[in-house]
């Protein structure tokens, strides 16, 4: 079983970055430290930025990102990526928001502050309230990119701190409009259409849906010891398992 | 000797006891108390201490209920405006109407933190109600009454802690008179002054009780004679014996030799 | 009424006195209502068995308890670090010091006092970061530097209070007890220390408790939403303030929400029962010292 | 021999005194020499200036700063005067059962965590408020600052009360012998004789109003903007921290945390400056004591 | 009238001071004040209040250091184990160790807030350090020295504070003279007594200072002639006249109107 990599080993692996990646991480390690208590594991959130700069500065041994690395931090730290799944980021809407599908532009006019109010896209008489994540966010990056085309966000736009805090606020706010990574959405909030294509993570496999990244686990240099060791498994049937389980369609190598 | 509740030279009386008995939590502190105050002159109380000198001055304003676990029975009657007013009764069921009536001076000088003219102000001021125009000349005229008039007029707006303390008792005594008592009650008023500012006091307090019916306590035996129009010997909570000026006082050896006659009985209520 | 002003005041009074206890009603209520439910072994254990739990011998994954662990560790390493300065300095501040010192240390300390949490939380990161680039390379978030950085937190409360309680005493106390001969150190260890006690434990429970339940510092110090039971000072670790503002956002379901509501509870309980026993404690502690018997 | 243990025991204390002030050295020394950087990097004007936008390059913090201030000033002033109702409550202006009972609560509350008063607020307050606001998300100013009120309440009416109290044992049988009643005792002699006292409450509450984070994290939308209106989402310095900390550290994102940092200091100081410049008369230790 | 440094009957002196001053920050208290204490009998102060009483009687056991602000000048010496030691000088670099023989009692009953016991233990312990099976007896001792024994010896567990006044001042005198003090400082120590109550008192001093030097502060002028040997009168900070029980005690009448004619130097210090 991929579990027996880690008979008899010991040592610990610290994780953090990436909130999209919190689930997975955290079942991994759950799995990991039933069968070998030697073997300590912590995982924390942050954000992507989080993870880079903490793999980067030698805090964490798995520093995770929903981004790909910048050319720079490559360079300065001597990060090594693993992608190991792929994730779409989808807009998200209370559930009884009536509006079931946007289009992109209609999107980064509302992310600009020229449409105000649901009306205006075929919803409800009701103010838009905007969410968007914090500065160290992968999934807003990629949002960002792919969505708003480097389109602006009023700065009146709230801010939270993770993904799990985006689909909680957006659930209970009725005129939310916010983003998250597909494997996050659930029955309490709601992605519309956009531009016609439907957020869902076999979309994102086949390539029908385009608002994708990849998930990455980030090492300074080379992973060693148990961290290969968790990394590795993570690409084992078991691994992939894991990721689906998550809501996430596993890359493979 | 006479009986607490006849002096015989009294004309009408100032405030009367039938019964009083006050207990801080189950120690019962005054006996029966029954005692008629004279509406002319001093009413001199002593005793040794721990006697309930204090504790009976207090019955007068109601100033026991004011500390944790005091409880008052027995009726007390102030004359106040012509008539006798029951004063643990339905009349005063906000004691604070009663004590702006009947004025007291504490044994340690207890000027309020602030200047001498705001402590003169205050309770004219929020006690009685009065306005501005009528609160200044009252308070002249009572630091006069006090004779402290020429020693601070030209420094009304100073702290009155930076007075001396027998000129911070004397303001404590013009601040009672400002309110223009119908009783004054003075619990060792000199006890914590020298010689020389005592005596200042007290020739105060010779002009004073013809004018307003006083009851205070003295320590000093020497005083109580020298003030006393009636004199009212205390011990454990009860009035053992009572003189009076018109009949003859005791002389101090007398008084001094029945205070330690006292001191078996007070052994027994510690 | 003659006093207008006095009857403002009632009625602003009354007001004070019944919104806030509402308030409070109504954000405890919240919390027992919508996590009651969710009280249990469960809550703490997740699906493992309980005596596994606590031994660590099966890690917890899905349960408060090593966060609970986490929580008692770091309150009882923060006060090992914190008591002894903090009452020491608030002593030497009340008995021993110059005035000059007592001005500007006490000034320093009050500068200590208003530093906001996550800004004592950001200074252990700029420490860490420093250490690693020079003495310590291998060192990193840890229980050990989250509990220095509490201390830092909390020390000001206690050595102001333990100064207060001090110089609170009747002057006559010090004077007294020099006077029977007794030194400065032996006046302070026999008679003003003890008279004192209550302030001085006052003090450190207001210490404990804010130790107990800050989140900031150590979010940047060494905690994390998953760990396991602490695995010594050097080692990342779980804690109850920080799981329940995890589980505020990241919950997956209706049931991690609950949990969430009960872990706040636990937290409330643990407070509360501190603040209980220390006053059970400054209790004993009195009587002892004053040698009455009760009668 | 005893003159011996004093002499240890002075210096024992000594070293104790010496630990504690070369913390504090050293916490405003890191933050300080981190915060430098940013200075003499070029960037110190970008980072006091008033847009936070880092696409576009801006990281001026100032938004934040007016955030923090006005959030901390608004639960001050929604949270002091409560703070004084309730020691007229606690000091009888209420029936004493009902006075007991509130001591009580307020003790407890001091121990009451405020990640929990944040996480019950997210449920209850902020729902709440988005309907009354008509407007917005709820996660707002108002929100943040009513329950940072009720956060600084506890030691706010400890600090006054431990005044107030010892006050009132000085004053009130001098009090009630002039013919005051309990309230016009507290009212005329014992709050103005406390001033001290309860602008030493102010001082702390604000204190603990701009420092905190987990409430304007939780509550107050984290929206980088100037506040204008009570419903606007609005980032506190505190929150700021905690949301950029997670940045790349060469970032000049990144060094604007430090900056933020030494501000909330700097606000500290200013804070404490004043307090002493007041004129009072028991304020040196007017802070102590509420522990008790 | 005799000079302050030479009392003529004086055999062998308890204690010298020449040309002590005493500073609180600025002002100077005390003036060069140049005293010879016999080791005989008592030696008591009378003056107006803030005359400096209490302050010369703190030279003698340093306890004005615990003061802030103050500074002592001058020439201070002690005579203990038939030396004269300078107390001021490297023998008491600590000065506690000089307080163990001197005892002081102050003028309001200073108990610790402990039980009886406790606060006759506390100082022997550890100020003298000695072990409990030597502490009882000289615990009991003490308290038959002080005439309390009787009244105490059932409820030595109870708290201190429960005595009456003149029982405390018994028991502050205990405590010190289980010290076996070479010494005894006295600052007005029935001023918060009843008269029976300072009689006990008197009546004990009169015992105590046969074997002991004794000097105190009395405000009673009666007390301080029953019980002076010498008499020392002071105002604003210095000595102004000595008198000697064997050469003649000046009466009181005499010593009033002395008091009085300082009142005006005393209220330029004011
Ligand atoms: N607040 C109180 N609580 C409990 N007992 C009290 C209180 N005040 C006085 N007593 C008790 O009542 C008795 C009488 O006290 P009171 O103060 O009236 O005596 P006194 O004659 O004025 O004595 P002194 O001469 O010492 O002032 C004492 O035994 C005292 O212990
Ligand atoms: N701790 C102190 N700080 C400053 N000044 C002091 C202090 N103690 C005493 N003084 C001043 O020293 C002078 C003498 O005070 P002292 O207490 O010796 O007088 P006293 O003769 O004992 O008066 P009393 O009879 O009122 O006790 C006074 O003017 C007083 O103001
Ligand atoms: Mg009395
Ligand atoms: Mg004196
Ligand atoms: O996965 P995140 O970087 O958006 O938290």
């Amino acid at each position: 079983a991929p579990l027996d990599a880690f008979q008899g080993k010991q040592g610990s692996i610290n994780i953090a970055g990436g909130t999209a990646h919190i689930s997975v991480m955290k079942e991994a390690a759950k799995r990991i430290m039933t069968v070998n208590t030697d073997i300590r594991i912590s995982v924390a959130g942050g954000g992507s930025g989080l993870g880079v700069q903490q793999a980067g500065e030698g805090l964490v041994d798995i520093g995770n990102a929903g981004r790909p690395l910048s050319p720079e931090e490559v360079e300065k730290y001597g990060l090594v990526s693993f992608a190991f799944a792929i994730d779409g980021v989808a807009v998200v809407l209370h559930p009884e928001n009536p509006v079931t599908e946007l289009t992109s532009e209609q999107v980064r006019d509302i992310y600009a502050g020229k449409i105000t109010n649901w009306n205006e896209v075929g919803g409800a008489d009701r103010a838009i309230t905007l969410y968007t994540r914090d500065e160290a966010s992968g999934t807003r990056e990629v949002f960002d990119g792919k969505m708003l085309a480097k389109g602006p966000v009023v700065v009146s736009a709230n801010v939270v701190p993770s993904n799990g805090a985006m689909k909680t606020s957006v659930a209970q706010d009725p005129g939310a409009i916010g983003y998250v990574g597909i494997g996050h959405i659930d029955t309490t909030v709601k992605a519309p259409t956009v531009d016609g294509m439907t957020p869902s993570q076999e979309n994102a496999a086949d390539g029908s849906y385009t608002i994708t990244r990849k998930l990455y686990m980030n090492t300074k240099g080379e992973p060693q010891g148990v961290v290969k060791d968790f990394i590795d498994y993570l690409y084992t049937a078991e691994g992939e398992e894991i990721i689906r389980a998550s809501g996430y369609i596993p890359t493979g190598r | 000797m006479i009986s607490p509740d006849h002096f015989p030279s009294i004309v009408s009386s100032a405030a009367r006891l039938a019964d009083v008995s006050v207990f801080f939590g189950n120690a019962k502190v005054l006996h029966d108390i029954t005692l008629n105050v004279p509406a002319q002159g001093a009413t001199v109380l002593v005793g040794r201490s721990g006697s309930g000198k204090t504790t009976l001055l207090r019955v007068f304003n109601r100033l026991n209920e004011c500390l944790p676990g005091s409880r008052t029975a027995g009726c007390a009657t102030l004359r106040l405006d012509g008539r006798d007013m029951d004063i643990y009764g339905s009349a005063f069921s906000d004691p604070s109407r009663l004590r702006v009536r009947v004025g007291m001076v504490f044994q340690s000088p207890d000027v309020l933190p602030l200047s001498i003219r705001r402590n003169m102000e205050l309770p004219l001021r929020h006690a009685l109600g009065l306005s501005q125009a009528s609160i200044t000349p009252r308070m002249e005229e009572a630091l006069k009454e006090a004779a402290l008039w020429d020693e601070v007029a030209h420094r009304l707006d100073t702290p009155a802690e930076t007075l001396s303390g027998g000129q911070q008792q004397r303001l404590c005594l013009a601040r009672c008179l400002a309110m223009r008592p119908d009783l004054l009650l003075l619990d060792e008023p000199t006890a914590s002054l020298d010689n020389v500012a005592s005596r200042t006091i007290e020739s105060l307090l010779v002009t004073l009780k013809q004018r307003i019916p006083v009851i205070m306590v003295s320590h000093s035996l020497g005083q109580s004679l020298r003030l006393a129009d009636r004199l009212v010997l205390m011990s454990a909570g009860r009035i053992r014996q009572c003189w009076d000026r018109a009949h003859g006082l005791p002389d101090i050896a007398q008084l001094e030799s029945l205070l330690e006659a006292a001191q078996e009985e007070d052994a027994c209520c510690r | 009424m003659k006093h207008p002003q006095l009857s403002l005041i009632t009625a602003w009074a009354w007001f004070s006195a019944l919104v806030v206890p509402a308030a409070l009603t109504a954000l405890t209520g919240v919390l027992l209502v919508r996590g009651h439910g969710a009280l249990g072994s469960e809550l703490f254990f997740g699906n493992v068995p309980a005596l596994d739990a606590m031994t660590g011998r099966i890690p917890v994954w899905d349960g408060i308890w090593p966060a609970c662990v986490g929580t008692l560790s770091l309150l009882g390493l923060t006060m090992l670090f914190a008591l002894i300065p903090g009452i020491g300095c608030g002593v030497y501040l009340a008995a021993f010091a110059r005035p000059a010192v007592r001005a500007w240390l006490g000034l320093a300390l009050d500068l200590l006092a208003g530093i906001p949490s996550i800004v004592m939380g950001l200074f252990g990161f700029t420490l860490l970061l420093t250490l690693r680039r020079t003495l310590l390379p291998q060192t990193g978030p840890s229980l050990l530097l989250a509990s220095a950085c509490l201390a830092l937190l909390v020390l000001p409360v206690l050595v102001t209070t333990t100064r207060g309680a001090l110089e609170a005493l009747p002057r006559q106390l010090s004077l007294s007890s020099a006077a029977m001969g007794l030194g400065q150190w032996a006046t302070m260890r026999r008679v003003l220390l003890p008279a004192a006690g209550r302030g001085i434990l006052g003090g450190v429970l207001l210490a404990a408790g804010r130790a107990a339940e800050d989140t900031a510092v150590i979010m940047l110090t060494g905690v994390v939403a998953n760990a396991g039971l602490p695995a010594g000072v050097t080692a990342r670790f779980e804690a109850l303030p920080f799981t329940i503002f995890y589980r505020s956002a990241e919950y997956r379901d209706a049931t991690e929400l609950q949990q969430g509501f009960a872990a706040a509870l636990v937290l409330l309980a643990l407070s509360l029962s501190l603040l209980a026993g220390a006053r059970m404690l400054q209790l004993a502690l009195e009587r002892r010292w004053e040698g009455t018997v009760v009668r | 021999m005893p003159g011996n243990k004093d002499r240890i025991a002075g210096l024992l204390l000594g070293t104790a005194a010496a630990t504690v002030a070369c913390a504090v050295a050293a916490v405003f020394g890191f933050l300080f020499l981190f915060a430098l950087p940013v200075f003499t990097g070029g960037q110190g004007l970008a980072v006091l200036g008033g847009t936070w936008q880092p696409e576009t390059g801006q990281f001026g913090i100032l938004p934040m700063l007016a955030a923090s201030v006005c959030l901390a000033l608004s639960a001050l002033a929604l949270g002091w005067p409560l703070a004084l109702g309730l020691c007229c409550s606690i000091r009888g202006f209420v029936p004493a059962p009902l006075a007991r009972l509130l001591l009580a609560l307020l003790r407890g509350m001091t121990a009451f965590p405020t990640v929990v008063y944040g996480f019950a607020a997210l449920f209850l307050l902020v729902p709440f408020m988005r309907e009354a606001a008509g407007r917005g998300s709820g996660l707002c100013w108002a929100t943040a600052a009513l329950v940072l009120a009720l956060v600084a309440l506890p030691t706010m009416v400890l600090v006054m009360d431990a005044g107030i109290q010892q006050m009132e044992r000085r004053l009130h049988l001098t009090g009630a012998a002039l013919g005051f009643n309990r309230r016009q005792i507290l009212v005329h002699l014992v709050l103005p004789a406390c001033r001290g006292n309860l602008s030493a409450a102010a001082a702390l509450g604000f204190g603990r109003a701009i420092g905190d984070t987990l409430i304007p994290l939780m509550l107050a939308g984290n929206a980088p903007q100037w506040p204008h209106s009570v419903f606007d989402s609005i980032r506190s310095l505190t929150a700021h921290i905690g949301l950029v900390l997670a940045t790349d550290t060469h970032s000049a994102a990144y060094g604007s945390l430090f900056v933020a940092g030494c501000l909330l200091l700097l606000v500290n100081v200013a804070v404490q400056l004043a307090l002493r410049a007041l004129p009072t008369k028991n304020g040196s230790s007017a802070t102590y004591g509420y522990g008790a």
